[in-house]
């Protein structure tokens, strides 16, 4: 879990396959929103580059689906992930 | 009900549930979902499925509220599995009981449209030599959609 | 698979049929209707179930072909009990399995509005001190329409 | 069964209790349709009288749903019932 000025970022599915990541933690920036957080996870190059519009990815903050322009606060759990492909 | 779960369920199991609902209940409608062997690709032995835990729960919730909010739904119990699943096997169930056979299907029928777009689970399919992250079908979308 | 018969039934063993249809079946819907306390009548503590013998099993075969050239149907199991009944019973159930829900869905329901329409039972009501044969409900021939 | 030059009528549900009648045998008459036989039925009288148009009668005729012009044969079976109301 994130402690105090932190974010828990998480991935899911095809994203956690090909990122080979499930969970990481961020700094909790004033202003940060989860489309800018994305952009930014883009920005490490390789495989994170698909985040930054080549497919795809919804957003969920504290577990509720949002939008990119939702601003960030410290503590929160924001997930990335493809569209869902359940039932 | 709602249960995200590993193991398999049994569907007579829940349909009594659903009878014992009470004496108004004159209607039940169900919906299971097995894996078959062509999807995205023939030749499909199986599937992986993973979810969010936690979210997913919340999602169902807030779909059992909104159809009982539309419909007169007496009880719905929702069971869906994770993990590796083979040919054949149960993936999803759905049940609703109502005083009426038309609530209890269309109440049926929108959750399990709605899980397929809006709860967060992905379904691998898995062949003899390959595996591949099912894409979301525009037709599932276009059937919540039809809801709405 | 139809029957028309006074003895009850196990919707489980129906659905292990439809389960068991082949490595081709994604989708199993099913509907149970019951016996409930309300009708025309409150009160109802049971029902008498009248049929044409004959004409009600070709009737239902016709019903099950139309579904079948409308919608993908892998099979489709029809049980209709005649006789006394009390609350709480089950009268009459209806399952199709299919490669997708979509079609399961909707042949299901098909069937299911056609037989309150165009199969020929007919329904008493019994309270406690009075017997009243059910009118045919307007909404159920609307249902039956919305199909054509 | 109705025999050589006959026809076999049937009636269910509320029109089985209030005529007190679970079948009976007519003479084919050559041109006899469903709806006229219905009409020659209400004139008996009595309970009998609603088959002519009181309350919605409909017809089978050989198991199979038709309209009054019908013209029946030797050896049909015509069945009069309420509008069906199961499921």
């Amino acid at each position: 879990m994130a402690t105090n000025n932190t974010i828990t970022v998480k991935f899911f599915a095809r994203l956690r396959e090909e990122l080979d990541t499930a969970t990481l933690t961020v700094e909790a920036e004033p202003g940060l929103t989860a489309g800018r957080l994305l952009h930014d996870l883009a920005g490490k190059g390789g495989n994170w580059a698909q985040l930054d519009g080549a497919l795809p990815v919804m957003i969920a903050v504290n577990q509720v689906m949002t939008k990119p322009d939702k601003v960030l606060q410290p503590g929160d759990e924001v997930a990335f992930f493809p569209p869902v492909t359940g039932g | 009900m709602i249960r995200v779960q590993q193991q398999d369920f049994d569907p007579a199991e829940e349909y009594r549930a659903l009878r014992g609902s009470g004496s108004g209940t004159g209607a039940i409608a169900t919906f299971t979902g097995l894996v078959r062997d062509s999807g995205d690709l023939d030749g499909v032995t199986g599937l992986f499925l993973e979810h969010y835990p936690g979210m997913t729960e919340q999602v169902i919730e807030g779909l059992v509220r909104e159809a009982s909010g539309r419909w007169d739904v007496h009880e719905a119990r929702i069971i869906h599995r994770v993990g590796y699943l083979s040919l054949g096997e149960q993936i999803v169930f759905v049940g609703v009981c109502s005083a009426h056979r038309g609530d209890a299907f269309a109440a049926c029928e929108f959750i399990m449209d709605a899980l397929k777009t809006s709860a967060p689970f992905w379904k691998k399919e898995i062949t003899g030599d390959s595996e591949h992250w099912v894409e979301q079908r525009a037709a599932d979308l276009d059937r919540t959609r039809s809801w709405e």
